[in-house]
């Protein structure tokens, strides 16, 4: 299994999550996160100067799904996250050597 | 003429409840915008109060209550007789009989405030700050003081005879009507409509609406300008109708979903503002009528509002202008001579009814396109919106430099 | 009669100062609860005011105020006359003659909306939002109405002579013992006693009790029901009261932990709650010992009800209901008749703490059962609880669809 | 001498409008200071308001007001007269021939507890609880009560004709400077200068700020004593010094950052705090100045303080302190005969201007100094300082077990 | 060594903390997240139609520990954070190369 | 790629997210959480008795980075986290399998 974990812009959510519905991938773990990328934030104009904002707000979604499913996903993802613009976030795949459902005891690996 | 202490006790009082409005409008909006423009929205208000402070008591009280000037002018601005506060002094004045001339000049004070605070609902979350000091210096000399000249002023809504107890024309109309033409001008935020942009602080706001709430009764009861029959009177119509107001939204908007906070809320604002030209007319069995409809034709303009993709979304125009026109027809209509003196449509008197509307449709147009007009020329020249980069990481980092 | 102007200012500004109080509560309580309840807890103190506001004006006046009928409701209820507030006006009124009779009314008005949004506590985080409306409806009117007839309508209480200087039999044992009633019918929280619910928001709860404070001067003040000597003495024996009784259960409580902050507010609370029956009957040094007395019990009984594993968790019942008990009681026991005409026991007038006792007592079994029999009949017919899913979800969400 | 109403009702008005400023202190400061200390922040304030309610009705109204005792204790401090509230009744009183005597002293007790309230700055985020309470009550007995009978209660400043209107001197300087004197005792926090600290809630500041302003009101305007054009007059100016301090100080610091909205609120309250001594004395357009010119050196003092490294980062030293010593001396220079009968340096009166900087400098040596040795001597005995661990978890959990 | 991370009901927090430690687990990272699973959260009835509640609030746990200590680490944390309703929770097991503890400079593999 | 994620003392981070800057390392994914070590928390001394406070709040730093930069990462880490107190925090480095840039759909392995 992966675990699948992306951080996307927070005004993107909604579509992410409706997308990722639509494909069948239901479960989810959501945090708040700040976070920058290699261009360091956005940079603002500022009375001559200037002023580095980085550390932005962003969404983070972690998704464990079996490996086979694991490419549709991000296909998924990248598709309904993407702006185009700096920022959009990144995806990164991480492995998962067991997953244990705590109602039942069910394991699967 | 010598002052009346009661009357000079309450209306010190009143104009306390009515400045603490000003902030609260503040938290009001505050709660409402995302959380990255909460310290934005709240400063915009703060900063209403202490511009239009010193502006008032320069020109601003001046340009209201002045006497009208021989020229083209008369009946539309006061002359420069205050300036500075000249001749307003701790003796009762022209428009005060039983109180200081400078307590009557510091209670219109507040009302000018809170009318500038109202107004940035129409550029909320993307308004540059330097932009903003300057609009609201042009606005308030430029709309509200002849408005406030017009029908308390001595200026021709007054002669006319419309009848304004407590300002629903002059800060409610003006204000929304403002909010309306500037959302027009500065164009929707970036992603309206195509996201959800949820309120960050509901309880913010409840905080505001409640103390809106109670300075209102400073607002409507203190425009007796004496501790007497007549305050109690505007006072209870007051909390009439905005009870009124908040049950009518409450239930009204529950058959299209959850009965929520926000829409009582927005009821008990909308039941205020409805009442706040009729306070000292009516009876309050009225007020239930002017509240409960007032709270029921918001919602509907907010429906409305929405509908046409219209981002001006802190409502302004909804509530504060469209149930300030609400309120001046309603005067109109159910003032009875055993309150006040003044008699409305329902006993017979149908000029009253033409001269609120005549007063509120002209104040409607004024607000409307003045305001136009000077946000189009403040935008083509400092420039009112922030860029978009600024806009993406919100007004409270790019520009106050604050984080909450 | 004429009016007084000086009294006439402090009791409209009294009663801006109770009514912002309604609101306090919700924010007093919101802080306390789990915060996916937090925007139901504050949306009931504020339902509360605006439909109390409305019931008043329509009937509660009438029932608390009017006169008592020729039949078997003698000393019982009030008539129908003053309904629709036919009848109150502008000048002075029977229970007012140096104020307007309408703000007479309106100052009870803000005491029985405070008196419902106290009641809440009972069925916090459970309420089913429309059973909540309903049942406030009742309430006001069954239980609130009649009790405040008996007090200060011309009851039997006020016959009998039992002295209840602002309403600590009225407003806090009738609001603190419904809601252990409530309380007992709707049931503990799943999970209570399981698992810790801890408070979401203590800062704004001590907003909520710096705002009560603030209120309780009108509350207790304002009913000298004139601008007096009288009211100062309240104002005094208010302020020292809710000061000792912070104090007093901070250091008690401190021998079994930690001097936490909501222990200070909460002994205020206590204070404040202790002295408002005898506010205007004792000395400031009396208040010192009855504040003191009122934080010490309240903070045991809270032991007590937490021992006893009773989910009335935001302890209306712990300092209302028996904080008021105990007020009533120390009102016949320390009344001085240099204050206000009126001895207590300690002057060696038996006969006033008989009567104080007798209309306490009364007043807790009648609220009690009353609001009892209210609960299960609302909860037989439309189910005064949330489900389950409801209830773990939260109400913000599932009641008023909105999440903070 | 009877009592008027309209007076009774402002004043009455008044102290419950003070009262809110206690809380509002700790409001604004909480807001200020890491999440880990906001409860205890608050709490600080809160007690304050709790204790010094208690000693003032037992002993510090008489310390203060109480006749000079025939010893060399003379124009220093009062004698033991009103211990108890003994001879404070409800009629009128030595100080007050319109309100109730009770009144004068409530009124008086509020200003007292927002003093002790200020103080807190100099040690937040590091003093123990139970030390702050021992501190609180030394020092509002030694430090504040012979400060309020300096100048209030027929001490050597009144005789040598100081003028202190609202308490410029008895309350901002006192505090202001007992502030730097604990911070300089306590020492630094662990990490200042090293790493950040950045407020966690700039939102409640600034509500913090808004009710502080209100309040104000009641502080200035109620200082006149009464509902007359005096108090109208401390009104305006009031307001008006406060928007200039607004707005100064966010122009000013806009030249080296952002205009920040902690800006904005530190120039309000500095503009207060500068007009307090003077609101009764001066003309609106001299409040423009004076509130001007307040923001401006509070904020060049704030930058002082912080090249200095000197942690008193609430800044009540740099506000009230400061801001107060330049009210003092404006008091001297701005004041004219036309508004209440007393001239400045401007209308060539140099004695007015060196009886008002000889009171003020006196003010803050006396505060300064005796705070620094109650300050020693209470950290030698009890100890002022949370260990470091406690300071590390924070105040809120390490003293009061509580946590937001 | 691997990260164990437990995705569990807010309520339940309290007695798998005390669980870990009867076991000898201190060391833990915490954080608020929301999530749901394939239930797709808590369906609410409401004036005839439905809502969904999802992304209901929930309490991750990260705790990294030996190979050999993760069977127990897991019985200990479905032990005590069961309560058979839906919305228990997950378990997922990630693993961890190397880890360091920054004061002493200390490294594990 | 690995993932190094860092818990440290949040009034370190300034001086970790300048150290990081200067070696090179801008992208991060910032996440608040509490957490505790073997310590278990703090211990204060109180009336006699004694109260542990543990979940002390700190900030967790995810970076993603090549194989051939984790050393230099760890190290700029515990040089410029460490304090040399208890608390000061751990490093824990995690295998991704890949890392996926959502606005171009670039992807790394
Ligand atoms: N190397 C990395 N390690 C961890 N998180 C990263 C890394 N690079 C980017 N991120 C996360 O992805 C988010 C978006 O990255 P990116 O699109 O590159 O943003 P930016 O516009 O700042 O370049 C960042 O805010 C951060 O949370
Ligand atoms: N596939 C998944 N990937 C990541 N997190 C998951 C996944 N499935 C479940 N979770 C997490 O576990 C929590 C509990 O899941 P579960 O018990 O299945 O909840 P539910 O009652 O919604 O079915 C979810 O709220 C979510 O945070
Ligand atoms: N075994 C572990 N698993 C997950 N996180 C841990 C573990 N041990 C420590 N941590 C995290 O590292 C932080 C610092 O740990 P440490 O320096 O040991 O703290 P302490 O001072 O409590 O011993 C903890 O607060 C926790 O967030």
């Amino acid at each position: 299994m992966k675990m699948v974990k992306a951080i996307i812009k927070p005004e993107r959510f909604e579509f992410v999550k409706k997308a990722l519905e639509e494909k069948g991938f239901n479960g989810m773990t959501i945090t708040d996160v700040k976070g920058r990328g290699e261009q360091k934030g956005i940079t603002l104009e500022y009375r001559g100067g200037q002023m580095i904002v980085d550390l932005l707000p962003k969404i983070q979604l972690e998704i464990v799904v079996r490996d086979s499913d694991v490419d549709m996903l991000i296909t998924a993802l990248t598709d309904s996250a993407r702006t185009g613009k700096i920022g959009d976030g990144k995806i990164f795949v991480i492995p998962v050597e067991k997953s244990i459902r705590i109602r039942t005891g069910e394991t699967e690996t | 003429m010598a002052i009346d202490t009661g009357a000079t006790a309450w209306i010190l009082a009143s104009t306390a409840l009515v400045m603490l409005m000003t902030p609260a409008v503040g938290f009001f909006y505050g709660g409402l915008v995302r959380r990255k423009n909460l310290i934005s929205m709240i400063t915009l208000s703060f900063v209403a109060f202490a511009l239009v402070s010193i502006q008032w008591v320069l020109v601003g009280y001046s340009l209201a209550f002045g006497n009208d000037p021989a020229n083209s002018l008369n009946g539309f601005i006061g002359n420069l007789q205050y300036m500075g506060l000249n001749n307003v002094g701790m003796d009762p004045g022209a428009y005060s009989k039983d109180i200081p001339g400078l307590l009557f000049m510091v209670f219109q004070l507040v009302f000018a405030t809170v009318t500038m605070a109202i107004v940035t609902s129409g550029f909320a979350e993307r308004i540059k700050f330097s932009a903003y000091l300057v609009f609201a210096l042009l606005w308030t000399t430029i709309v509200y003081d002849p408005l406030a000249h017009w029908v308390w002023g001595g200026g021709w809504a007054a002669q006319f005879g419309a009848l304004d107890f407590a300002g629903g024309t002059v800060v409610h109309i003006s204000s929304g009507f403002a909010a309306l033409a500037l959302a027009l001008v500065i164009g929707k935020r970036v992603g309206f409509g195509k996201y959800s942009m949820e309120p960050n602080n509901i309880p913010l706001t409840i905080l505001g609406a409640a103390l809106l709430w109670f300075g209102w009764f400073g607002f409507n009861a203190g425009s007796a300008l004496g501790a007497n029959g007549l305050a109690a009177q505007a006072f209870v119509t007051t909390n009439t109708a905005a009870a009124a107001g908040a049950i009518a939204w409450l239930l009204v908007s529950w058959m299209y979903g959850k009965p929520s906070s926000l829409g009582l809320v927005s009821g008990a604002i909308a039941g205020l503002v409805a009442i706040t030209p009729a306070a000292g007319y009516v009876t309050p069995m009225a007020a239930i009528l002017i509240g409960a409809i007032g709270g029921v034709i918001c919602y509907g303009i907010l429906l409305f509002r929405m509908k046409k993709g219209l981002d001006e979304s802190l409502d302004a125009w909804a509530i504060h202008g469209m149930g300030g026109l609400w309120g001046a027809l309603a005067t109109g209509i159910f003032a009875v001579a055993a309150v006040n003196g003044a008699s409305g449509l329902l006993e017979g008197n149908v000029h009253q009814f033409v001269a609120n509307a005549a007063g509120a449709f002209a104040a409607v147009i004024y607000a409307f396109v003045v305001t136009y007009i000077l946000a189009v020329i403040v935008d083509k020249t400092i420039g009112l919106r922030v860029t978009e980069e600024e806009e993406y990481v919100g007004l409270d980092i790019s520009q106050h430099g604050e984080r909450c």
